[in-house]
């Protein structure tokens, strides 16, 4: 049988890199809770496999998202992906068919020339080695890209390229050679043998026209082998894990396991599947407008990958979800931050053993995270007036006044039943303590606001500040409606509650985080808007939407770089120079109050302003909290 | 005690010589806009958690910078992150940071030395 | 330290003090406490320097104690320290001696308030007319009993038997001296060298030899506080004060603490044995308390007087310590005897004894 | 009843301006805590003297009121070295004074721990006052209730005659001298000078207010003399919530 | 071309700038100065606030603003007299002169604060107690050092030394010692590396174009402390450190400190000369001593008498600009007046 030496490095990292695989696939898998075992499993034999084949071949071999995004950076991931499945799939068929048997061993068919140096001289072996050729030089192209991109992003359309540790460095050397090493050493032997197609044969015999090719080949096959070897045996501590990793995750996904609220398995397979692409950091606004270029995604993966401390880059991040949307990958990249919020706090997690080709977990009691907390001065006998509507207009709403005058003028010309739970300043609604990671001191708030509105009997919950709407929805067992405010007028409209004018204004609106990607309420507020006033288009709208910078989220972040940002925002979405900036989030309405010339108001403001006198007149009503002391109209 | 009828007491004054002011070195480590304060109290008259309870981030960080660190310990947590406090700030002092720096630097304190 | 700095301030603060012709009133807690120093007092102006220094028997309490106790009203003492006025008046006196700093406070007070509200001076007028049928004139000349000792230093000087020098080694003996709160910081000018860095004990030490300490808390409070020191529940406050001084004038190894105030002395004495006894704590150089002298006392001890005449047994910190560095020799077994010369039981557990 | 009438008739602000020492001792508070910083009584207790005078300025009578109930007026201990630093020329330890007079006479003092000791001071030295002519004399200062006074006071007063003789005292004798007894006629003169001037008045109303509370607590008191509950309850209690 | 004689008394920054700018309309001047040499109070300050501008500096431009013919400079020389006869005053200087004048412009200036008044600051008493002034004169010998050579590591700052004090008998406030203070701070921080700055102030009273920047960075950039309270005593310990009290006022309870160096910050009082001159000409002071305008709005540069004018700190504590503002608005009202009289 067919064997030379120069193969073994090669076999070694083959091996070693599929029982590392399966190995640790089987660890996550038993890291897995028992419902998302069964999920995987259901998924595993069930029609998601399919849809998993697919995201496979489209996102992990084609790169179709980059290509979407970035064309160049695309092709770049494609060819050599893409490319280098061809090779092995058409190398192995090669092997099949031409080689001494079938079924051969890996290494005939990675080193199939160097066994069969007389193949492709005519006939089907010269059609099939052009195919070989062609595939090499399409994965060529794309390393070329690689290598440009290292050297000089812009080319392939990045601001930034990520930075690299180490091991890092030496895998992607290995990954460089090998190509190339394949290249000469198939070009070397095609010119000894006077055999090869365009590529390899050409160039090996121009070679082979001042070069002792036969001598110099035998080199450059172990070359070759070294490389992929090395290659192999690096991939687990390199960001290269991804390329299997992410074969994984797309069945966990596809299967319908999510991120949670603890690191495990899930997360950190999505951890491991970042193949620091960047995009991330180009959808940042604190990097493209605060200049802050190393906190994003792309570095707190690797920070946990590599065990350093997270705390610093975790919180330092408005947690706008922008770079949710763009992940090619589709890694929950907010969800997996919050964790480590979480987890950094409790010191708990995982942590690298064995130089890091496995992990393990720290068991901390979650619990014991913020020792120094106590909301006990809350009072216990506090209780809420008996309404049909609550009103809660949450703490940022209470350094805008004009969004609760403009809100009791709306409920008072509704002539509902309605009551102001915070009207003088109630508790915190819990999120931000939350966004900090501090889900148990959450809880406390969260059961005090809890009872006031089990307490009221109301049906509809209205707040003001998305930030409280996307707690109160996800976190409070509430037997009420909750609204947005945006929601609410809209709703009010529908129902011909309150009849509102069309005032002549040209206004733009900005899509809050917490309600637009935060509870994926895009299309009411601008309906409510459309209803009073001219609405016009930004580059910004829905997913696209921009952060105003003042996002509670981000605790780290200075004053300074917060202003930048939002004049950065207010400008980008005031470029149509609208005659107001319409939000509807009491935060963004301060943030860019400060930010920008033109005004701003919250959609409510524009909506009260649009309320026909005769609506409160109808209702007798003046514009103050008249309803809590008249009779039940109803 | 029993033989007088009273006991010696203990000085309330500030002592800045003897005074352990590692806690607040350790947030203006971390957190350098802690340096801008300038007692004005626009924190601790919007304060939320100060609607129900005597809470004062004014009084606190001086308190700390003083290294008087024992009411802070005691009172830190009081605190509910809403954040008014960083938008009511004339000096952009990053209000929230501080509190989280303090209650990191005290559990560091008890566990191991900052 | 720059003394002239402190000259300079002394040289603004003098004060007229009256050279003859006083009338004389006493302090509750000084007589009661410390009679021999009263006692020597009297003897030094009348029998060495020939003074004429009157005391009529009927005066009484100034009140200042239950004033500052604050159950006393303002216009009752006003009028108790008119009736002394008057009784001074009668007997054909304008410069008055007072013995006490809490009453030389008072008087000083009540005159400046008499200044600023005439018509308080008239209420008195008229309560003491109604109450008593006297009538008084405001003093012309108003001195503590140490001004007066402070104006005659020299003379005590020259008569000197002994200085503030150690016997042994030939240096100066450290004092520090305690003025007083109400001497002089009610009213700097009331007081020889003003309020900060007052004169009047300092003076005396400079004039025979001693070397004055400037401690941190020179300045502070003995500690008495009226009502802090007379209910029990408040002593801690008044021993805490003490300690505060003791604990800051520790390390100048002082030999003797010279006091101006009664009351200040009977607590910078008395409190040395309370702490002594609460927590151990003596602050004196090798082991020993601190001597707690009037200046009285230690103008006597200056001009040869025997000590146990002077009533320094009487002390809860025995002055052996300082008689012996004083180069003073005193008789053990005169130490407690009757003026009869009858040998009395000995007390236990004094200080330094 | 006198409480509420007062409410409504006129501010505290003006009651306390009826005390001289209150319109001398308050000019304008800027609050920059000279006094405070060298205050025997800041220094140990939970005391302000700055917030004392800044809340009476205020002229806000509940915050007055809350002032003339509580313990914090009766810290200060009359030192008067706050008067020497002030640079508005404020003495802040003359308002206490004014404060815990007015205090006194509305029968607030009974409220705190610390304004209750009024009557063991008043038993004591305001009672020496009439007894003796002294507010302190030697014979009256008993070692029982002086322990801190140590061996030497119990030494003295049982050996008072022999003690004082030597040092020139006269005790229980009339005429000139230290420690001498004083004359019926000027004790006389002394009383009716309380009478006069209202200082009579004072003590009684001390003494009803204190029987008041007495009542109140549940403790025995007697109209005169030491050894009854509430004084001992009021010279000895300390609830530790004074001091750091 | 009217020709006039206008004396101006006092060779300090107001002094100078008025008579060079009488000068340049045409007036003969005479400037009369006490000391040896022009320039007064600014001859004692190596650098100036905001812009840290050297005080040499401003004393070259004012040498030369009466660097000019019609400019007579009399040094060393006090007004003996100072008499008004038909129309023209009549003033005798100490060296002898007699000089008839149409016009008296008077710039008598301030003089430092004496700080050993504030008696518990133990200024002249405690070694390392100096005042703003002192410390000046350390920054121009270029080294900030203790009375035994050593450099000082904690320095306290007492702001209000003899302003807003009863006791200092100046109830009025100085106006430039809190940016003075800070000024010195940042100076201090950077003679001395990581030296601890504690400033004791009572309020802090930034009023001035860039004073409320400074502050900030005194705060952020130097890492000087600020304890709102006025400092009561100043005592020497035994290891030769001076022990500040105050009551930190924020904090509600009382603070001490043990510093190396403390530095007083010095007000503002009427100058000697000014109390001189008033009495001699009679002119009207007001409470704080200073010179009174005749009206404070539209007048603050007439006296009550006719002919006699104010230019500088005479009239209130000012800062250079003010003080050179309120010289030429000095010159335009001589001018004024001389104008009339003919």
């Amino acid at each position: 049988m067919q064997f030379d030496p120069f193969v073994i490095p090669f076999n070694i990292g083959l091996y070693f890199i599929l029982f590392y695989v399966v190995g640790r696939s089987i660890i996550w898998f038993r890291g897995l809770s028992r419902p998302d075992k069964l999920r995987l499993q259901r998924g595993f034999f069930g029609k998601a496999f399919g849809q998993s084949l697919k995201e496979i071949f489209m996102e992990s071999l084609i790169h179709r998202k980059i290509l979407k995004t970035n064309p160049r950076l695309g092709y770049m991931h494609m060819s050599l992906a893409f490319g280098w499945f061809l090779l092995i799939l058409f190398g192995t068929i090669e092997a099949d068919i031409f080689g001494e048997k079938h079924l051969n061993h890996p290494y005939k068919a990675i080193f199939f020339k160097f066994f069969n140096p007389e193949h492709g001289r005519a006939g089907f072996e010269a059609v099939w080695a052009f195919l070989m050729d062609l595939i090499l030089l399409f994965i060529l192209s794309g390393l070329l890209l690689a290598v440009i991109k290292r050297f000089s992003p812009k080319v392939v359309g990045m601001r930034k390229s990520t930075r690299l540790k180490g091991l890092d460095k030496v895998a992607l050397t290995s990954l460089w050679l090998i190509f190339p090493a394949r290249l000469i050493a198939e070009s070397l032997t095609s010119g000894a043998y006077h055999s090869g197609s365009f590529l390899t044969g050409t160039l090996g015999s121009w070679l082979a026209s001042f070069l002792p090719a036969n001598d110099l080949a035998y080199p450059f096959w172990w070359l070759y082998s070294l490389s992929l070897g090395t290659f192999f045996i690096m991939l687990p501590v390199t960001r290269y894990l991804h390329i299997p990793t992410e074969l994984f995750l797309i069945f966990m996904r596809n299967s319908g396991i999510r991120t949670g609220d603890k690191s495990g398995s899930f997360s950190e397979v999505q951890v491991y599947s970042c193949s620091s692409c960047g995009i991330c950091i180009d959808q940042c606004q604190m990097n493209f407008a605060a200049g802050i270029k190393n906190i994003q995604p792309v570095y707190l993966m690797k920070a946990i990958r590599n065990d350093e401390d997270t705390s610093h880059i975790a919180y330092n991040c408005l947690l706008c979800g922008r770079c949710d949307q763009k992940c090619p990958v589709g890694i929950e990249l907010s969800p997996v931050r919050m964790i480590q919020r979480r987890e950094s706090s409790a010191e708990s997690g995982f942590t690298n053993i064995w130089k890091g080709y496995f992990r393990k977990r720290n068991h901390a009691d979650l619990h014991e995270a913020n020792g120094h907390h106590s909301y006990g001065y809350l009072p216990g006998d506090q209780s809420a007036e008996k309404a049909e509507v609550l009103y809660f207009a949450g703490c940022m709403t209470h350094l805008t006044p004009g969004i609760i005058r403009s809100m009791t003028r709306i409920l008072d010309a509704s002539g509902l039943k309605w009551s102001f739970l915070d009207r003088d300043g109630g508790a915190c609604c819990g999120r931000p303590l939350m966004l900090a990671g501090q889900d148990r001191e959450a809880r406390e708030l969260i059961n005090f606001n809890s009872k006031l509105i089990w307490q009221s009997g109301a049906h509809t919950l209205v707040t003001s500040c998305p930030i409280c709407y996307k707690v109160f929805r996800e976190s409070y067992y509430l037997d009420v409606e909750v609204f947005h405010h945006s929601q609410f007028i809209k709703h009010l409209i529908d129902e011909d509650i309150v009849k509102m004018n069309f005032l002549n204004t040209r206004v733009v609106y900005h899509t809050p985080c917490e309600l637009g990607r935060g509870s994926g309420i895009y299309e009411e507020p601008k309906d409510v808007i459309r209803h009073v006033a001219e609405l016009d288009e930004t580059e910004y709208e829905n997913e696209n939407s921009l952060c105003c910078g003042g996002s509670l989220a981000n605790i780290k972040i200075s004053y300074s770089d917060r202003q930048k940002i939002a004049v950065d925002a207010a400008a980008r979405l005031t470029a149509s120079n609208p005659e107001v900036l319409v939000t509807s989030c009491p935060l963004c309405k301060k943030t860019f109050s400060s930010a920008t010339a033109t005004k701003v108001a919250d959609i409510c403001e524009i909506a009260a302003e649009a309320v026909a006198d005769h609506q409160l007149e109808k209702n007798n009503l003046s514009e103050t909290y008249s309803l809590k002391e008249s009779v039940d109209i109803f | 005690m029993d033989k007088f009828g009273f006991t010696l007491s203990k000085a309330r004054v500030i002592d800045l010589d003897s005074n352990d002011r590692s806690i607040a070195e350790y947030i203006l480590r971390n957190e350098p806009s802690f340096r801008l304060c300038i007692e004005c109290g626009c924190c601790a008259s919007t304060c939320t958690a100060g609607a129900y309870t005597p809470f004062s981030l004014r009084e606190l960080q001086i308190l700390l910078k003083r290294g008087e660190n024992e009411k802070v310990r005691t009172n830190i947590g009081k605190c509910m992150l809403c954040g008014k406090c960083s938008l009511v700030c004339p000096r952009g002092v990053n209000t929230r940071n501080i509190i989280e720096l303090a209650k990191k630097a005290f559990k560091n304190q008890e566990t191991h030395a900052i | 330290m720059k003394k002239d700095g402190k000259k300079q301030i002394w040289s603004e603060y003098q004060k007229e003090i009256a050279d003859d012709h006083f009338f004389y009133v006493r302090s509750c807690i000084r007589q009661s406490f410390f009679p021999g120093s009263e006692q020597f007092f009297l003897h030094f102006m009348r029998n060495v320097l020939g003074k004429d220094v009157f005391e009529n028997p009927s005066h009484t309490t100034c009140t200042g104690i239950g004033y500052h106790g604050d159950i006393v009203p303002f216009s009752t003492i006003m009028t108790v320290v008119a009736r002394h006025f008057a009784l001074m008046k009668e007997s054909g006196y304008k410069n008055i001696a007072i013995s006490c700093v809490t009453s030389f406070g008072i008087y000083t007070e009540i005159i400046e308030t008499w200044k600023h509200f005439p018509q308080e001076l008239e209420k008195t007028r008229e309560y003491l007319l109604k109450a008593t049928g006297r009538e008084f004139d405001i003093p012309e000349n108003m001195a503590h009993t140490s001004d007066i000792i402070y104006k005659f230093r020299d003379e005590i000087a020259k008569m000197a038997k002994h200085t503030l020098i150690n016997a042994e080694t030939g240096e100066p003996l450290k004092v520090v001296e305690h003025i007083g709160c109400h001497y002089s910081k009610m009213f700097p000018r009331s007081g020889i060298g003003g309020a900060e860095f007052p004169h009047v004990l300092s003076g005396l030490i400079e004039a025979w030899g001693g070397e004055v300490i400037d401690y941190p808390e020179r300045r502070h409070c003995c500690g008495f506080g009226f009502r802090q020191y007379l209910v029990q529940a408040n002593r801690g406050y008044s021993i805490s004060n003490t300690v505060k001084k003791f604990e800051s004038m520790e390390p100048y190894k002082p030999d003797l603490v010279l006091t101006n105030c009664p009351g200040c002395n009977m607590f910078m004495d008395k409190w040395q044995y309370t702490v002594r006894e609460m927590d151990g704590s003596v602050y004196g150089a090798n082991g020993e308390s601190i001597p707690v002298l009037t200046y009285e006392e230690l103008a006597g001890l200056v001009m040869g007087y025997n000590p146990w005449d002077l009533g320094l047994q009487y002390h809860m910190v025995q002055s052996e310590p300082l008689l012996r560095k004083m180069g003073v020799e005193y008789d053990e077994k005169d130490k407690y005897r009757t003026k009869a010369g009858k040998q009395m039981p000995l007390p236990q557990n004094l200080l330094n004894a | 009843m006198l409480i509420i009438s007062l409410n409504l008739m006129e501010s505290y602000y003006d009651l306390l301006m009826q005390d001289v020492r209150f319109e001398e001792g308050l000019k304008a508070c800027m609050n920059c805590g000279v006094c405070t910083a060298i205050c025997p009584a800041a220094e140990f207790y939970h005391y302000d003297p700055r917030k004392i005078a800044d809340t009476v300025q205020s002229k806000d009578n509940d915050k007055i009121i809350s002032l003339l109930k509580s313990e914090e007026i009766w810290y200060c201990g009359e030192c008067m070295s706050c008067k020497l630093r002030c640079p508005r020329g404020n003495t802040p330890g003359l308002v206490i004074m004014a404060l815990r007079t007015l205090s006194q006479k509305l029968g607030y003092f009974t409220e705190s721990e610390k304004g209750r000791q009024q009557l063991a001071i008043k038993r004591t030295i305001g009672e020496n006052i009439f007894k003796y002519g002294y507010c302190v004399a030697a014979y009256a200062v008993n070692p029982e209730m002086h322990p801190e006074q140590g061996p030497v006071w119990n030494y003295i007063i049982e050996h008072s005659k022999e003690v004082y003789e030597r040092l020139g005292g006269r005790i229980d004798e009339l005429g000139a001298g230290p420690l001498r007894k004083i004359d019926e006629g000027a004790k006389e003169e002394l009383k009716k000078i309380f009478d006069v001037t209202g200082g009579t008045d004072f003590f009684n109303t001390i003494e009803a207010h204190s029987r008041k509370k007495a009542s109140e607590m549940g403790l025995q008191f007697d109209n005169n003399g030491i050894d009854n509950e509430y004084f001992v309850e009021v010279f000895t209690a300390n609830n530790n919530t004074h001091t750091a | 071309m009217m020709t006039n004689n206008v004396i101006v008394i006092g060779g300090g920054t107001a002094g100078m700038e008025v008579a060079g700018q009488l000068a340049r309309q045409g007036c003969r001047v005479t400037l009369v100065e006490k000391n040896q040499e022009t320039g007064g109070n600014v001859n004692n300050w190596h650098h100036l606030f905001p812009d840290r501008r050297a005080g040499k500096e401003v004393i070259q431009y004012l040498r030369s603003q009466i660097d000019h013919t019609a400019i007579t400079l009399i040094t060393g020389n006090t007004i003996s007299g100072l008499r008004h006869d038909n129309g023209s005053f009549l003033i005798n200087t100490s060296g002898g002169d007699t000089i008839a004048a149409d016009a008296v412009v008077v710039a008598t200036g301030f003089d430092l604060f004496r700080s050993e008044r504030k008696e518990e600051y133990g200024y002249h008493i405690y070694d390392n107690v100096i005042t703003s002034a002192d410390l000046e004169e350390m920054f121009r010998e270029g080294e900030v050092r203790l009375t035994n050579g050593n450099i000082p590591q904690t320095i306290g700052i007492v702001h209000c030394v003899g302003s807003r004090d009863e006791k200092a008998g100046n109830l009025y406030c100085s106006k430039l010692c809190c940016i003075t203070a800070v000024k010195q701070a940042i100076e201090i921080t950077e003679y001395i590396k990581d030296a601890r700055v504690y400033c004791f102030y009572m309020d802090m009273r930034m009023g001035g174009a860039m004073y409320e920047e400074i502050y900030r960075e005194a705060q952020e950039k130097y890492g000087v402390n600020f304890i709102r309270g006025k400092v009561s005593e100043v005592s020497e310990t035994i290891d030769h450190k001076l022990l500040l009290k105050a009551e930190d006022t924020l904090a509600g309870r009382p603070v001490k400190l043990k510093v190396d160096m403390i530095v007083l910050m010095a007000g503002m009082e009427m100058s000697e000369g000014g109390i001189e001159v008033s009495e001699m000409a009679g002119l009207n002071r007001g409470a704080n001593r200073f010179f009174a305008p005749a009206d404070n709005h539209f007048g603050s540069n007439l006296s009550n008498r006719k002919g006699i004018f104010y230019a500088g700190s005479c009239t209130a504590p000012m800062n250079i600009t003010e003080t050179i503002s309120h010289a030429r608005a000095a010159a335009a009202e001589v001018i004024d007046y001389l104008k009339e009289k003919i």
